[in-house]
């Protein structure tokens, strides 16, 4: 099959595109940052989305299924600039597909979309409202993107939409929101709280967004893995020194002092869980994860990859 | 932390949860925090109070059911005993996880602690997934109302909210009626202060003759009736779901006449156990 | 037809109930707010959509049909409970929808959700992506609830949905988004910018959302009326008198010295015009708006609600 | 304000535009920003620059159509004398619609103006939509590259974009070549400043013998081409795309050189005319 994704030059789309060559397929990407020694089967055509040379990619090359991995979340970048990208290039991606004969598209979506508050389910379902944009402004754009890719359920009946949500991303790549949060050697935490938080290793999502284009599926979909573990756990696992400080210090201390920089809009995310269920996602396809939440935490650690468990 | 004993350790791990190689189940719930508060509760529960309990085998020792009961006490007394009762006394222990109030997800230690321990904020959805995963559900439909009743009031029943009912029978789920009974007696509300309380962020303070409502060591009763199964889906009209919401009610309120009755002659042999072991 | 109307006591909510009611239809309402001198045969239940007592009204009305207006905008509310009213409340009775049996359910949604923007399209179609989330925090919620009820185009293929996107109403009721910005007698308008203002008169928005009912349709559409006008103008023909300041001077003019107030995020929607083609839905319904341009301004400025014109 | 003649307001109210009462279509176009802008325009058109105009019936009276033309001269004023032909030659006159760099948009005053004469932000969704409006619409596909030429370039082009061909097959529009001949002598370019552009916001500023672009009283040629049809639905390969380009590009190329070659016969005879009528 050919495949076409966008937004190769990450870290997970690297693995997808690796993955689903090695598996046969004829596998193209775009991307507005370089890949370094990508493998000469997977040409990268480094175009902006948004922009007409993207379309001739798409024109030329006449993907079968494209996965639109090309979404930024606001703990990675922030500049003005790219603050309508998931959306206006959302947009065109779906145009895109439409106008070439794509049969199949992907959305890589974040299961942050639902937002983290004290009230909510503590399983979101699909049908769950995403409240993250009225709750950080940051995350509005990234659910509006999430939700007009939706739409293309109804707009397009000749493409088979999916729209994963999927948990934080954690492995030996060292490179996600997670990643970023965990990046210094003290994490800091709000003091009287120990929120899930709800992981799966990087080679997982590669295998799991694999499976949504390998099963002939359509609609929203959330993708976990293991069982969540609390923050404290999560930063002492990680090597990393969890501290505990009243919320009212926050705006004080985060980037400072060795601790983790994290924006004032996602304080919330430390103080509540944000946790999906993923029964549907896992009776349609029969994934099932291979690296369990000590993996992907070691992993992350020692940035090995290879498994510390005989779990499968 | 609580020096925690091999027995309570090994209850913790004989409850039919799925920890994780850390202990954790997928709902937060921690092993080492079940194995320390239930060494605490369990003081309190053979030797502080006395409890009575009565129809444990009513409880089905795995599956999904949910624990109907009457709030009984100024505060969570009535769920915090029938939650250690389940967890001391059958054969396998089992954990009963309890609707809080939404403000137990916004309070920091307390809320933290409590989520650790199974509780779950009580909204419909997370009722819901929790007896999907076949666990048990213990729910005080006469909610915060239930819990400012004073003194006199303490073995009548207010209204009842009829959500519960709607969602067990579209989990399909059986009902078992709880009566607690004695709580009014460990912490007799005289009144409750509102004005203060919600500028504490709680719905109201319970007051007691001797000031804050810390229980004194009574006699605690707690009833298990019979299943009750209802056929439905939930979306029958008010009329007939209220019918059935009085069917437990009433179930409830006739455990707790037996448990009125039974008062006298249960606290008589506390007298006498207590004689012989003074402390 | 038995017609459910949610927010039935809003002036738009008032004006279709009693259109649907001479119409011939069974109508009921919810609301929040109380509707004083409600007409007998429109019984209307004082309940909050998100709690159960809402849902027995479906149960027990059983309504084929239900037209949610309980849709609030920032620029007429601003506490912060009212912050998730829209996507919650959408959930809610799209899910009452389903679960009882209705046939069609209409969202009456907004126009500002695809933002007003210097470089945006001069007129919006259908399938343009909702900006305004990420331009202006406080409008996130308004565009994801829209968003998220237009997944019910396929969740629930039992359904017909339309999610109609309306311009600002103008009219003798002086209750809208527009009537509080014209509200002082004197308009700020930024120097060098005169954007085009689309609105219709709320006697035709009524009508509109009446024939969404009377036809078979389903999906995404906008509703317009006559041709917009610039702001100057309107201000003028509503007999305000617009005064034209550098946007430096706005921070401390707006709700002061007699000029209508404006929260600050609003500032670009009097730079920048929101304007919609509303071709797919005048196609689909043969609707055509009664009242033109004059007559929506005239009416609000005397407040009588006659023709001032003989247009049809 | 500027007076307006009557004879004006005529021509304004001759186009083919959906006025509403107010004088207002639906773009924001204002019959009296028309009338006003084009009494001056008319004045530069007439008595300050000499226009020479041909091939104007290949412009047709009504219906879509793509003007595609060359860039001449330091900044707009291409357009803005092809619109002024175009308004004041043909019977009924034609409002040419132009294509405008972002920054009109944010852009204030000007920005308004450019709107109210009839100016769309060079986005395809707006492009579209005029055509489907049967506008007639003004595309240069040179781009800000084309105005930047120096004046030893000025008969010369530059790469054309590609979207302006997809467009015209979509929107099945005929393509009328446009050469525009004399920009680069009224507004002779030695270099453009872009240092100081950026920190002001625009792409660059040309800078003249005389320093500022005002541009002097030259002769300008405008020649419209005969309309060229394209079959295609706009999703054809680039290399089709490519050829398609190329040859609007020579038939705009054939007719500048026509221009140039014409430029002396036709200086000769402005020099006559300005003999006759000296101010």
């Amino acid at each position: 099959m050919k495949v076409l994704i966008t937004g190769v030059s990450s870290v997970p789309g690297r693995l997808v595109a690796e993955l689903l060559s090695r598996n046969g397929h004829q596998v193209m990407g775009i991307d507005r940052r370089p890949w370094p020694g990508a493998p000469s089967q997977i040409p990268v055509h480094r175009v902006d989305l948004r922009k007409r040379p993207a379309e001739d990619v798409f024109r030329t090359f006449r993907p079968e299924a494209v996965v639109h991995m090309a979404t930024v979340s606001y703990l990675e970048r922030s500049s003005d600039d790219l603050r309508h990208n998931n959306l206006g290039s959302t947009k065109k991606v779906f145009e895109y597909c439409h106008n070439h004969g794509a049969k199949k598209a992907i959305f890589v979506g974040r299961h942050t979309v639902y937002g983290a508050a004290s009230d909510s389910p503590i399983y979101h379902f699909e049908d769950a409202p995403p409240m993250a944009g009225s709750l950080y402004p940051e995350l509005a754009d990234l659910v509006a993107a999430d939700l007009y890719a939706g739409q293309a359920l109804w707009r397009y009946p000749e493409l088979d939409s999916v729209i994963l949500r999927i948990v934080y991303e954690l492995g030996p790549h060292r490179h996600s929101t997670l990643a970023t949060f965990l990046e210094g050697p003290k994490i800091p935490t709000i003091l009287g709280f120990d929120p899930l938080f709800q992981f799966m290793h990087e080679h997982d999502i590669a295998r799991a967004i694999v499976s949504a284009l390998d099963h002939s599926i359509r609609g929203v979909f959330n993708v976990a893995g293991p069982t969540p573990v609390p923050l404290s756990l999560l930063a002492h696992e990680t090597g990393r020194t969890p501290i505990s400080l009243p919320e009212v210090l926050f705006p004080f201390i985060t980037g400072r002092f060795g601790f983790s920089r994290l924006p004032p809009a996602a304080l919330d995310h430390i103080k509540y869980p944000i946790l999906v269920d993923d029964r549907a996602f896992r009776k349609a396809t029969k994934f099932a994860h291979s690296y369990d939440e000590s993996d992907a935490m070691i992993g992350f650690r020692t940035g090995d990859a290879a498994k510390t468990t005989n779990k499968v | 932390m609580v020096p925690v004993s091999d027995e309570m350790m090994k209850r913790v791990h004989a409850l039919d949860l799925p920890f994780n190689r850390y202990g954790i189940d997928p709902y937060g719930i921690q092993a080492s925090t079940l194995a320390e508060v239930f060494t605490v509760l369990s003081w309190l529960y053979y030797s502080y109070f006395r409890v009575h309990v009565s129809g444990l085998a009513n409880v089905p020792s795995a599956g999904r059911s949910m624990l109907v009961g009457n709030h009984s006490g100024g505060w969570a007394l009535d769920g915090i005993m029938t939650m250690t009762a389940l967890f001391l006394e059958p054969e396998p222990p089992r954990l009963a996880q309890g609707m809080a109030e939404r403000f137990i997800g916004r309070a920091p230690l307390i809320g933290q602690m409590a989520k650790a321990m199974g509780a779950i904020v009580g909204i419909p959805e997370n009722a819901t997934h929790l007896l999907e995963h076949e666990r048990l559900l213990l729910v005080y439909p006469e909610g915060a109302k239930g819990t400012e009743k004073l003194y006199s009031e303490r073995n009548s029943l207010v209204d009842f909210g009829t959500g519960f009912l709607r969602l067990a029978l579209r989990t399909r789920t059986p009902i078992i009626p709880v009566a607690f009974v004695g709580g009014g007696e460990a912490i007799p509300t005289i009144f409750n202060l509102y004005k203060l309380a919600r500028r504490l962020g709680v719905p109201y303070i319970p007051i007691t003759p001797w000031g804050l409502a810390v229980p004194r060591p009574t006699t605690l009763q707690i009833y298990f009736g019979e299943p009750i199964w209802f056929e439905g889906d939930g979306n029958e009209e008010d009329v007939i779901i209220l019918r059935w919401v009085n069917e437990v009610k009433e179930a409830i309120a006739k455990l707790i006449s037996k448990g009125v009755e039974e008062r006298h002659r249960i606290e008589i042999n506390r007298t006498k156990a207590t004689a012989k072991t003074p402390w």
